[in-house]
């Protein structure tokens, strides 16, 4: 059975075969690994990879697991059901700035109608104790501000929706990533 | 002694407080704004006064609120802890006025220091080391050029009521000077109400040292040594140390000195600590002095023995402060980390939610200041620290390899933490060496991203989680009968 | 220094070691029973080692097995922890003679200080101070009675081989001797297989102190100042603390020199605890020689700032021990609790089961050496033993304050443990004014029952548990919509 | 409504009137409480008790709830569940012998047929590290021995059926309590 986990913008391709009782066989690109498992507690399994004994530490979240090993936590999800997400840009690119997290929209920069370049800050909001411009991902046109000053949001609320110009898809991935 | 003290304060440091009251059999009055309501401070508390909306300006500093909940419930006084109100002035005035007991310094006291230009200022005439800088407030642009002529360039522009890093701006030319010091002075309106800015020599390769003081009503002061906090992030302490690997038993007694020399030059009351930038060659200068407990006050509570909260309370209740600095020693290595919701990978932008799973470390020379638990949700309106991670081992290299083990084993899922990037600053060589300047993020660690070897592993453990069985149930492996015979063998053994 | 050790024991004390060892970079192999296939060690092991059925003779006694997986696993080293092989002088001899470093002194140490009679005729010649009585085994009845004579009622039989109360018998009267003899013998044949057994002095109203030693391979050797553990139940201790309060400083200086005498008496290497009766009038006299880390041992830690497993790990590979007498000094007060799978209701009978819930105290000088988590099964074939409780605070009474605030929050819900018995007698007033005898419990506490007020508060608990809607869904409070629009403005904040 | 809770050997009777959400009215004896309480994750409550506060945890075991208040661990059994259960003796007392927690059988101290006084040893067990001699909790005669030695036993299990003898129960009673 294939495994697809989203990690961040990544998708993570895993082939797994069950090969007994808390026994499996997991092939990461070339990397083959044999893994006993064994449930410890709800949010405790112990795993043997290739010999080498782990803890993992795992709790199912909203928005997919997340999984402590070795002091080290991933939030992973499976890709199957949330769709994969390209990076940015592109056909099927956003058509919105959306909140990163509940916080509180501090400022309005644009008004409806606005053309923004890419880059251009559109909303200020706070968090925790941190004032943060969200930015246009690209060049486009404000079509509408779905928030008001002062209006709690929550993570990924469409705050604002901007109608894209046409610019050439992979030009616009190649300047995300220098930007 | 008091019997019953509220503290004006929230999460993990409320928690640390509230435990030592609880240990002097003081009863605590905990305060709380809205999104508190299950805060584990809130939880803690032997009475829970609610303040109102989340909005620190209409809860946790809403001093009238404040006032209004020690006078309902009877408290003498008033643990501010740090942050909110605990450095101003105008609050510790009206417990004066009101006649509660503000757990700090006199409120003059509060407002000579929190003006940069005055505390220094005071530390001349004291004669403390100072940065090389202007001493009084200066409209005319030709005494600021006089000035920067005088000090010479790098210079930094500062706000006289500044913290945080606002209000600052470092010129390296003459030509950037009047637009540098205007556009500082714009932010210091925006962020303090007060425009005033200065000049100070910049001192590039830097560490930032601090002493901790304690002074009695009397005017006994002593100082319990010093921490290393060079370690920033945003112009924040992420982890603190003691000793300095920087210093030497005679600079350690000569800055301990400078920092007694200050409170005393100030007339400091309760638990202060006075910040120095020491440069590479052993000069040091004093840079603020911070009226409160700070959140790395438990590193010297591990090195030196003492409750650092409950000499406060003693000070406070008007106790002399029995202890001399001969007496006084610095025991091993004390290491603090501090855990934030926050994104190391997104330029540590905090990362509020609810803590699905929380495991503490634990284990020989392990403290967790924790305001937290699991099922709590994480709000979005107040700094997002979660706990303060401290170790103590005989040595240095002892307590680095004791906080990676403390790292390694706790547990925090449901919001980012730094913990992985706090575990490869701990590993990295130049901590191990001792370089800790305060340019350490941004020279070695800017292109930080997570080890990808575990996160193989982690997608093992996310199939392998997806694969096992779930918890089994919770009654014992051997089950009772339904209808067990009622006699009890138990009652009969002591036959 | 090693590269792996075996640990030859379970629970806490096993964890305990593998922290330091996870510290020291050193490699750990645990070894488990069938009944400890998911406990604590079993888990945290580098590597984990089956040894066979639950029954000690089977898995963590049997010498054969141990030394394979030792062998299997390539470790260097093995540290036997307490308890089980720790003082089993033909294991240290097997790991001798299979070229294994056992952490813990010779064999020939081992046997020496394991036989009272030959522990008693080496201090004598060492001249440390010995209760009157035998120095050697006699089988007349006319020696044993000219002993009894000269010692003078009451007196005490014990056992050559002894430990843990067994092959003891107190004789107040000349009639009663011989009988008492025929029937402590029969017991320690029993116990220990060997049913020698001598006359003592017997002292009713006494403490129990021990003195903490380290000594390394070339005979250098000092003392960690004492520990009081007067507070014993069924002849184990369950409270112990550092400084004794019944020890002035010439006494302590006095005590500590009698233990480094005996350790160089005995050609002793490694940690160890020479432990003394202390009488009402400060007259100390040996008792024995414990050749292995103690249960008690974090006390000693937290007031002289060492880690002792460190310690025992490094003087075992051959470093010579750094630390001098002089530079060593007892720092505050510390006290540990020994939470037990028990009773206190039943005369402290095991009480074994699933954890079902487990909340661990935390804060400033508390540490909590823990063995068992949150659905573990307490196995029913070791020593009950869930974890050791330890605070350190400036003095006995803010230790004691500590400790309470401690148990108060040590949430342990399955089994039964003393936590409510070691509130009561910690708040007590024998307690508190530190009249710390070995008869304490029976003198004090025989007939404790649990607080009725609180059980009213329980009831009320257990209504509002069964009225109160059960845990809110496990995600955040603000669900994401089904189909969220994919792009995350986060990756974008850096433009 | 009433509830009947079960502490050891044990009844205590509460009355319980809900007086609103989170709110409760408790009698206990003569003494009656105003109860205020909220859930603050599965295992803790937070109470208010006449205005004071306290925590509780709280965890399900198989034989009914462990309840921690101020650091004391109480054992509570709805009554109505588990029925009501004599101390000793009596017409409802006990006809075996039954194993207080998970042991292992050491040695059998008695046989089949065997007249037993009260209080004389049956059976030796074994639990972590201490023998236990489980002793007759009445005179009479042993019908049926269920255990051999080195069997591992469950807490409850019968180990050894007794047949009463004939006796009073009253004193049967007073026997047991002065014992």
């Amino acid at each position: 059975m294939d495994y697809k986990l989203k990690y961040n913008e990544e998708i993570i391709t895993l082939a797994v075969e069950a090969v007994g009782d808390g026994l499996l066989s997991a092939t990461m690109g070339y990397k083959k690994m044999e893994v006993a498992f064994e449930r410890i507690s709800e949010n405790l399994l112990s795993l043997r990879v290739d010999g080498r004994k782990h803890l993992a530490y795992v709790a199912e979240l909203p928005d997919g697991k997340a999984v402590m090993v070795d002091g080290r936590t991933f939030l992973l999800a499976d890709d199957r059901a949330t769709g994969t997400r390209p990076r940015s840009g592109g056909a099927n690119g956003p058509k919105a700035v959306t909140a990163p997290m509940p916080a509180v929209v501090t400022q309005i920069l644009v008004a409806q109608g606005q053309p923004v370049e890419k880059g251009q800050g559109l909303v200020v909001v706070s968090a925790m104790k941190m004032d943060t411009v969200l930015a246009a991902p690209y060049a486009g046109r404000v079509t509408r501000i779905n928030v008001a000053e002062g209006q709690k949001v929550s993570p990924r609320q469409v705050l604002v929706d901007i109608e894209p110009a046409v610019v050439d898809a992979a030009e616009g991935r190649k300047e995300a990533i220098h930007g | 002694m008091f019997k019953k003290i509220l503290i004006a304060n929230r999460g993990e440091i409320a928690v640390r407080i509230m435990r030592t009251c609880k240990e002097m059999g003081i009863a605590t009055v905990a305060v709380y704004s809205d999104a508190d309501k299950h805060a584990l401070h809130t939880l803690e508390g032997d009475e829970a006064v609610p303040l109102g909306p989340a909005e620190p300006s209409q809860s946790y500093l809403a001093i009238d609120r404040i006032i209004a909940a020690v006078q309902q419930t009877g408290a003498e006084a008033v643990h501010p802890g740090y942050g909110f109100l605990a450095e101003n002035a105008d609050f510790a005035e009206r417990c004066e006025r009101e006649g509660i007991v503000f757990i700090g310094p006199p409120a003059q006291v509060i407002r000579d220091l929190g003006n940069k230009i005055t505390a220094r200022r005071i530390m001349l005439q004291g004669r403390v080391p100072i940065i090389p800088g202007m001493l009084a407030a200066a409209d005319d642009p030709a005494v600021w050029a006089a000035h920067a002529e005088q000090i010479g360039f790098p210079l930094l522009i500062k706000a006289s009521a500044g913290g945080g890093g606002k209000g600052m701006r470092i010129v390296h030319d003459p030509a950037e000077l009047a637009e540098a010091r205007r556009g500082a002075s714009r932010e210091a309106t925006a962020a303090f109400g007060d425009g005033t800015v200065y000049l100070e020599k910049f001192l590039p390769k830097c560490r930032h040292v601090e002493i901790q003081i304690l002074a009695d009503q009397k005017g006994h002061a002593i100082h319990l040594f010093e921490r290393e906090c060079s370690i920033q992030r945003r112009h924040q302490k992420i982890i603190e140390e003691t000793p300095s690997p920087a210093l030497t038993p005679s600079l350690r007694a000569a800055m301990g000195q400078a920092a007694v020399t200050a409170a005393q030059a100030a007339g400091y009351v309760n638990a202060g600590t006075v910040e120095f930038i020491l440069d590479p060659d052993g000069n040091f200068y004093f840079l603020e002095v911070n009226t409160r407990l700070q959140v790395e006050h438990p590193i010297t509570e591990m090195i030196t023995g003492l409750d650092l909260v409950r000499h406060q309370i003693e000070i406070a209740a008007g106790r002399p402060l029995a202890l001399t600095q001969d007496e006084l020693s610095s025991r091993g290595h004390a290491i603090e980390c501090r855990i934030y919701a926050e994104d190391p990978e997104q330029n540590f932008m905090p990362s509020p939610g609810r803590i699905a799973f929380f495991k503490e470390p634990t284990g020989p020379g392990v403290r967790n200041d924790s305001g937290v638990y699991a099922g709590f949700e994480v709000p979005v309106a107040y700094d997002p620290i979660l706990s303060k991670l401290v170790v103590h081992a005989e040595t240095r290299e002892q307590a680095i390899r004791r906080m990676i083990r403390a790292l390694q084993s706790y547990a925090v899922l449901g919001v980012r933490t730094p913990i992985d990037f706090l575990l490869d600053v701990l590993a990295s060589a130049p901590f191990q060496a001792g370089e800790t300047y305060t340019d350490f993020i941004a020279r070695h660690f800017t292109k930080w991203s997570p080890d990808r070897d575990t996160l193989d592993l982690a997608a093992i453990a996310y199939v392998a989680d997806t694969m096992a069985p779930k918890a089994r149930p919770a009654g014992r492996a051997a089950q009772p009968p339904a209808h067990p015979d009622p006699w009890h063998t138990l009652n009969h053994w002591r036959l």
